[in-house]
């Protein structure tokens, strides 16, 4: 079933987009053009995205035998660093800030483009040069710390090249902020006359929320671990016990940043969920105030857990005891939204397109990994759990099922707006479902074999966990096939799909009134906003008369 | 393939407890997910798109609904927390009592040091029904001693001492699995705890030929290493030390706790005690951990109480140490952490180097 | 966003007094107060300095609360970083901190 | 009198553009905030285990140095501001003078500075390169009289250097900044219509100078218990 475009598309053979005014490399190189910036992190997190699935595919095939019959231990080491090292950093932390929002947030708040367009393309310069340092780190024989990078293995003993790659982590860790930086200034600044606060789409609420983490807590993981690279080199002995300094230090400043950077990867997941919802029933969201309020809640409270991570690793039972009651506390904004929208659902006019697969997929996903994340904040479960494959299973919900999954919702969303083609409905909701089903069947026996205490970064495990392990490596085959469809079909429809037009979704927007793909300064006139966002009503008798 | 299983077994006084609390918030996160889906599924089919042209209807406001779902999950959340902390605090807080068991972890292996003497590689021999107290170090990087049968782990600190404490319930073999990824061999680092009945837990130690008890190796290592040739002499005698309150030259008041005997030996110039030169050399890299807790375990068998002399008064006798322990086990003199002075909870790492 | 007086008085008034108070931390540095007095009145007197030069060069004064907000946001997270870390620290057993200086003790040699 | 020849692409006017400059400005200070905050978090936490090491670097520190460096900063922020003052006003000669002496002031830190890691070379006080227990004066003394360094002072002067430092780094970039502002002032870049580079360079100046005014207490002053 191909999509028929709501919009006939006229027949406007040439028309003039941001795509097509100019050819040449240097075009997209040197753009400043938030738009083509936008596509050049899509390809580059894209390119990332299939080398950490290619470490993960290996580690799964290793893991379907107890006795690590695959590679060794050191390479096993090295592949679950990579795996997590770049599926954090240089996909899921980038992803959809850096593609989805980099492309959308002028265009939502009606601005020609975000408030330093020059940042914005250092900050693509930044990723890519941390990235290449970090690849070069890989090809040059790996790292074998974990992502978490925990002192003193990695600043005393680990003999592999872990400055290389902390310091590619370091570089592009400016580049988040040079991001976060542009957004906030972008939201306060660039909004089009009438764009009041509570007018915003919920998706800019998000990423600005985001973006106040992106700029409070990354400068502490990059000096975290420009630490760890100073003590590598100098032997100063800052997270060494035995030159009186504490590794545990090193795990307080880590989580500081790394559990806000958790927030980082769900909260433009779920500013992107928002509007998929209310897209797919039509509908004003249940509640926008309170999803608006929950992640700037998010964003703050999530500042003050961190430790989650440290129970059994000897802290204090009292800070023990502090960290598990405020992880409480960051739980619940969670679940308002959560709430809020399966209300939206309610009485709407629901189709099941592809991202709105996506989006349900994501509201269950996120459900599961969340409040299993909530038994790990409980700290007599997580005394049993910590560092298992429930932890392991507990983040994938999140961070696959959730964030992996909005993203691809996302950007099947947008597609049409950013390519101003329509790709195959069909292929879509097939590679959703496989996509979903895949991940059930990976990650669910995850939480088995956690419980049963099958401790993580295990290049071999007591034979006894076998059968699980078997059906995880089973599901991540499915799940790899899955992905595959959409980078197949998808370039596809940029040949063959139909044409667009400007709102194939009938969606609520600034962004749906542009012509798709956009011109090049976005709006030729800066437009003017007189009523709330997502006033369902009104835009689906306006794009009924064919007007839009 | 060795079959199929959902709960590891259950083998310690907390595992049925931590699996209680595990089974009602599975049961509170089945009726959410549930109920999610439910609602999603429901509604997804009962709204669904009937026609290009309908206009859903306008929601209002509902703030009730909002509290409730606000406030709904967040009390029975503050039940986890209170119970999940209940367990915690009472697996977390030190044992005054019990059978005091040292364990060294390094990569890739767990070094083991019985009371009276007998040693382990990735073996614990332990009895039920009596309560073990493992005191932890590690030799390099941060490992994990993680007991899924008992429901219980603990990260291993290099350069200072935690402690963790369990009670087998039933006889059998269980895993030891180290849980802080800890280099190339993390995932051989494993060994099995072997809980016996007492009786056959009195039997395995009688066929075991003890080497020195730990006490009565830091004995001779206190002569070998030469702390004799001062301590009772020119430095402060170290009868009677152990858990006593110690004042040191900055003022402060340190109670001598393990921790505190081992920094003292390792670098006993970071804390110097009221009234002595800092003449003690520093043992570090000299003594080995298992030597260490060699030592202490001697400092802790010195009974008499502490005399209080001015630095220069008459050096107290040497103390002979006492002998083994008592069979069982049992270190005969452990009165840790009188409550006044110890808020409780205490830290279980109590201190680090 | 309040208009500031052109005059440039009042950085030179400003001026003086960062070193004014240069000189009495300084001074104070060598005056024991115990009990921690000395760290936190030097902090407090950094918290002097910082805060002229925040309102006055840097014209937070002048300037509307959104400006405020950045400029406060990076101390308050800081502060949110130092005291919850610090409440791990103080509450683990260092032995070195068991209590405060010069409390009487059972067994200590007598002075 | 507004100069259109300055105003960029998504902007309307350059107030607008001024306002985000700055806004985007006191943004990236509140990250340098943290980004230092990492290193005094570390120390504070460090210093509270090591109290009397800490304390014995402290005095080995020259408070008299770093005081004079104070105030030589806050000398150099003072100059920044009237700058930005002279800016405002659109006088282009005030503004190249105040920027020098702010920049030369700037030098004179660096140039004190070297000057104490010298001087502390010498003391064998830099870990990694020659940390020592005793001063090199100390050592042919009778040990009695040795006012010897406890092992966690080398901790101490990891900081200390770590955290001067990275301060100098950023001392460096803000005077390289003050340089070309004063080759486009000189060009006649800014004037009372447009200046919003000298404003948002005084910002970045001034927070260098405010880490300093918390980092010289925090490594010289905390002498007493
Ligand atoms: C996007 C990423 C993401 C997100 C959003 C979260 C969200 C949460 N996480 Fe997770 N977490 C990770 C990624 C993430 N986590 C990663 C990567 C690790 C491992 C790091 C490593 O060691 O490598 C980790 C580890 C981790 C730990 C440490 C475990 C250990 O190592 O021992 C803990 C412990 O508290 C935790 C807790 C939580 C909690 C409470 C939330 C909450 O925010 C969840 C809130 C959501 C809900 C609760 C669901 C919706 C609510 C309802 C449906 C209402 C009903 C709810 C109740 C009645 C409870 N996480
Ligand atoms: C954003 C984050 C993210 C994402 C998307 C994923 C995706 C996946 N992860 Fe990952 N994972 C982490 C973050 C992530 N992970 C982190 C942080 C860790 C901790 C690391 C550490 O301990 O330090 C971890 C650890 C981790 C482990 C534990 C390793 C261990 O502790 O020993 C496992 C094991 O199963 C695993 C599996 C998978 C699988 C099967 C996927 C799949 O979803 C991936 C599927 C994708 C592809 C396969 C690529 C795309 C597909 C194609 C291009 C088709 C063609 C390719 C093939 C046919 C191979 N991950
Ligand atoms: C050169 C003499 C000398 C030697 C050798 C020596 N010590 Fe000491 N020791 C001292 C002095 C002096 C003190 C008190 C000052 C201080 O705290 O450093 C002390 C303090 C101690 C303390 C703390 C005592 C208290 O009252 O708190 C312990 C424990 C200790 N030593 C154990 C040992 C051990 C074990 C050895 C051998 C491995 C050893 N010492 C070797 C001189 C010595
Ligand atoms: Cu030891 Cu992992
Ligand atoms: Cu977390």
């Amino acid at each position: 079933m191909a999509q028929v475009p709501y919009i006939a598309a006229p027949s406007v053979p040439t028309i003039n987009t941001f795509l097509n005014h100019d050819f040449r490399i240097s075009s997209w190189l040197l753009t400043k053009d938030h738009k083509r910036i936008a596509i050049l992190f899509m390809l580059s997190i894209t390119l990332f995205f299939i080398i950490g699935g290619a470490a993960a595919a290996l580690m799964r095939i290793n893991l379907a035998a107890p006795n690590g019959w695959l590679v060794r231990s050191e390479t096993y080491n090295k592949l679950f660093t990579a795996h997590g090292v770049i599926m954090v950093w240089f996909f899921l932390i980038p992803s959809i800030p850096t593609v989805l929002g980099n492309f959308l947030l002028p265009l939502m708040i009606g601005a020609r483009d975000l408030a330093f367009p020059r940042l914005n393309l250092a900050s693509w310069y930044l990723f890519i040069t941390g990235g290449i340092i970090t690849l070069a780190a890989l090809v040059l024989g790996g790292v074998d710390t974990g992502w978490t990078f925990y002192t003193p293995y990695s600043s005393s003993f680990s003999n592999t090249y872990v400055i290389l790659t902390v310091f590619g982590i370091f570089i592009s860790g400016f580049s988040s902020i040079l991001t976060g930086l542009n957004f906030i200034v972008t939201v306060h600044q660039l909004r089009c006359p009438g764009l009041t606060w509570f007018r915003l789409p919920l998706f800019v609420w998000g990423l600005y929320a985001t973006s106040i983490i992106l700029v409070l807590a990354t400068p502490v993981l990059a000096m975290t671990l420009a630490l760890v690279g100073i003590e590598r080199i100098w032997h100063m002995g800052i997270f060494d016990a035995t030159h009186g300094g504490d590794p545990l230090l090193f795990q307080h400043m880590f989580w500081f940043y790394s559990h806000p950077a958790v927030y980082i990867m769900i909260l433009p997941a779920m500013a992107v969920e928002s509007e998929l919802i209310t897209c797919f029933s039509r509908k004003a969201p249940f509640g926008y105030g309170f999803i608006a309020f929950s992640s700037i809640a998010i964003a703050v409270l999530g500042f003050l857990v961190w430790a989650h991570h440290m129970f059994v690793a000897g802290i204090s039972v009292y800070s023990g005891l502090v960290f598990s009651f405020l992880s409480m506390i960051v739980a619940v904004p969670s679940a308002i939204k959560v709430f809020n929208w399966t209300a939206t659902l309610y009485k709407g006019s629901i189709a099941l397109q592809t991202p709105m697969l996506y989006a349900l997929g994501f509201i269950g996903l996120f459900t599961i990994g969340g409040l299993t994340g909530v038994m790990l904040a409980t700290l007599g479960i997580d005394m049993h759990v910590h560092d298992t494959y429930f932890i392991i299973a507990h983040f994938h919900y999140i961070m696959v099922g959730g964030s992996v999954m909005a993203y691809l919702g996302g950007i099947h969303f947008w597609w049409p707006k950013i390519t101003g083609r329509m790709y195959s409905d069909w292929w879509g909701r097939i590679s959703a479902i496989i996509i979903f089903m895949g991940f059930n069947l990976t990650f669910f026996p995850q939480f088995i074999l956690g419980y049963l205490g099958m401790p993580r970064r295990y290049h071999t495990y007591p034979p006894d966990f076998q059968f699980w392990n078997i059906l995880s490596s089973a599901g991540a085959s499915i799940l790899a096939f899955g992905y595959l469809l959409p980078l197949i079909y998808l370039p596809i429809s940029l040949r063959y799909g139909a044409r667009a037009g400007k709102n194939p979704w009938r969606a609520a927007g600034l962004e749906w009134t542009t012509q798709s793909p956009p011109i090049e300064i976005n709006f030729e006139t800066i437009p003017i906003v007189t009523g709330p966002a997502y006033d369902y009503p009104r835009v689906l008798t306006e794009t009924q008369s064919g007007q839009s | 393939m060795n079959g199929i299983s959902f709960v590891p077994e259950s083998a310690s006084t907390t595992a049925s407890r931590v699996d209680n609390l595990f089974l009602f918030e599975l049961a509170i996160a089945a009726i959410f997910v549930i109920g999610i889906f439910g609602t999603i599924i429901y509604f997804t089919i009962r709204y669904a798109r009937r026609s290009e042209n309908e206009i859903p209807p306008v929601q209002p406001k509902h703030t009730t609904l909002e509290v409730t779902w606000t406030l709904g999950p967040f009390c029975l959340m503050l039940i986890m927390f209170f119970w999940g902390a209940r367990l915690y605090v009472d697996a977390k807080k030190p044992l005054d009592h019990g059978l005091e068991i040292n364990i060294v972890g390094k990569q890739w292996m767990w070094k083991i040091q019985h009371p009276d003497g007998i040693r382990e590689i990735n073996e614990l021999h332990v009895p039920v029904g009596e309560p073990v107290k493992l005191i932890l170090t590690s030799e390099d990087v941060i490992h994990d001693f993680a007991m899924p049968a008992f429901r219980l782990k603990q990260d291993v600190l290099p350069g200072c001492y935690v402690t963790q404490w369990f009670t087998a319930t039933r006889p059998g073999k269980y895993d030891i699995l180290c849980s802080q990824y800890c280099g190339t061999d993390h995932s051989k680092m494993v060994g099995q705890i072997i809980a016996l009945q007492p009786s056959d837990y009195a039997a395995w130690r009688a066929g075991i030929v003890p080497t020195d008890a730990p006490a009565a190796a830091g004995q001779k290592l206190f002569v070998t290493y030469g702390c004799s040739g001062c301590h009772g002499q020119r430095a402060p005698s170290l009868a009677g030390l152990y858990n006593s309150q110690q004042l040191m030259q900055d003022g402060s008041v340190i109670t001598a706790d393990e921790s505190y005997l081992r920094k003292s030996i390792v670098d006993p110039s970071a804390q110097i005690v009221a009234g002595y030169p800092p003449m003690m050399p520093a043992y570090k890299g000299t003594l080995s951990e298992e030597q260490l807790f060699q030592l202490i375990s001697y400092i802790k068998s010195l009974e008499t109480v502490r005399n209080t002399a001015a630095p220069g008064a008459l050096p107290d006798p040497l103390p002979a140490p006492s002998t083994q322990p008592a069979p069982g086990g049992q270190p005969k003199e452990i009165h840790n952490f009188p409550p006044a002075e110890r808020p409780y909870p205490v830290n279980p790492s109590s201190f680090r180097n | 966003m309040a208009k500031q007086s052109e005059s440039a008085r009042i950085y030179w008034v400003i001026y003086f007094t960062l070193l004014f108070l240069l000189g009495a931390t300084i001074a104070l540095a060598f005056v024991d107060m115990g009990h921690h007095w000395n760290t936190f009145i030097a902090i407090g007197i950094g918290c002097m300095k910082a805060g002229l030069i925040l309102l006055v060069f840097m014209h937070l004064h002048w300037r509307d609360w959104l400006t405020w907000f950045f400029a406060a946001a990076g101390f308050i997270w800081l502060a949110i970083l130092l005291t919850l870390a610090a409440a791990d620290y103080s509450t683990r057993n260092h032995p070195s901190h068991s209590s405060p200086k010069g409390e009487p003790t059972l067994l200590a040699p007598s002075e | 009198m507004a100069r259109v020849e300055y105003l960029n692409p998504p902007y309307q006017d350059l107030d607008q553009q001024s306002h985000s400059a700055e806004l985007g400005m006191w943004v990236f200070l509140a990250t340098e905030v943290l980004f230092f905050g990492v290193l005094f978090t570390c120390y504070a936490m460090l210093r509270m285990r090591w109290p009397a090491a800490f304390r014995h670097g402290s005095e080995d520190l020259n408070l008299w140095m770093g005081g004079i460096n104070t105030a030589v900063l806050l000398t150099s922020s003072t100059f920044m501001a009237l700058a930005v003052r002279a800016a405002r006003a659109g006088d282009s000669r005030w503004i190249i003078t105040h920027l020098a002496i702010t920049a030369a002031l700037g030098m004179v830190f660096l140039g004190l500075k070297a000057t104490e890691y010298s001087i502390e070379y010498r003391e064998h006080l830099i870990p990694g390169l020659n940390f020592a227990n005793l001063s090199p004066e100390d050592q042919g003394k009778p040990a009695s009289q040795q006012n010897a360094r406890p092992e966690q002072e080398r901790l101490f002067m990891i900081f200390y250097f770590v955290m001067t430092g990275f301060h100098a780094v950023h001392m460096l970039v803000g005077i390289g900044v003050i340089v070309v502002l004063i080759i486009l002032t000189g060009r006649g870049a800014y004037g009372s219509g447009y200046h919003s580079p000298v404003e948002i360079a005084g910002l970045y100046w001034h927070f260098v100078d405010i880490v300093w005014v918390f980092l010289y207490p925090a490594l010289y002053l905390l002498r007493q218990s």
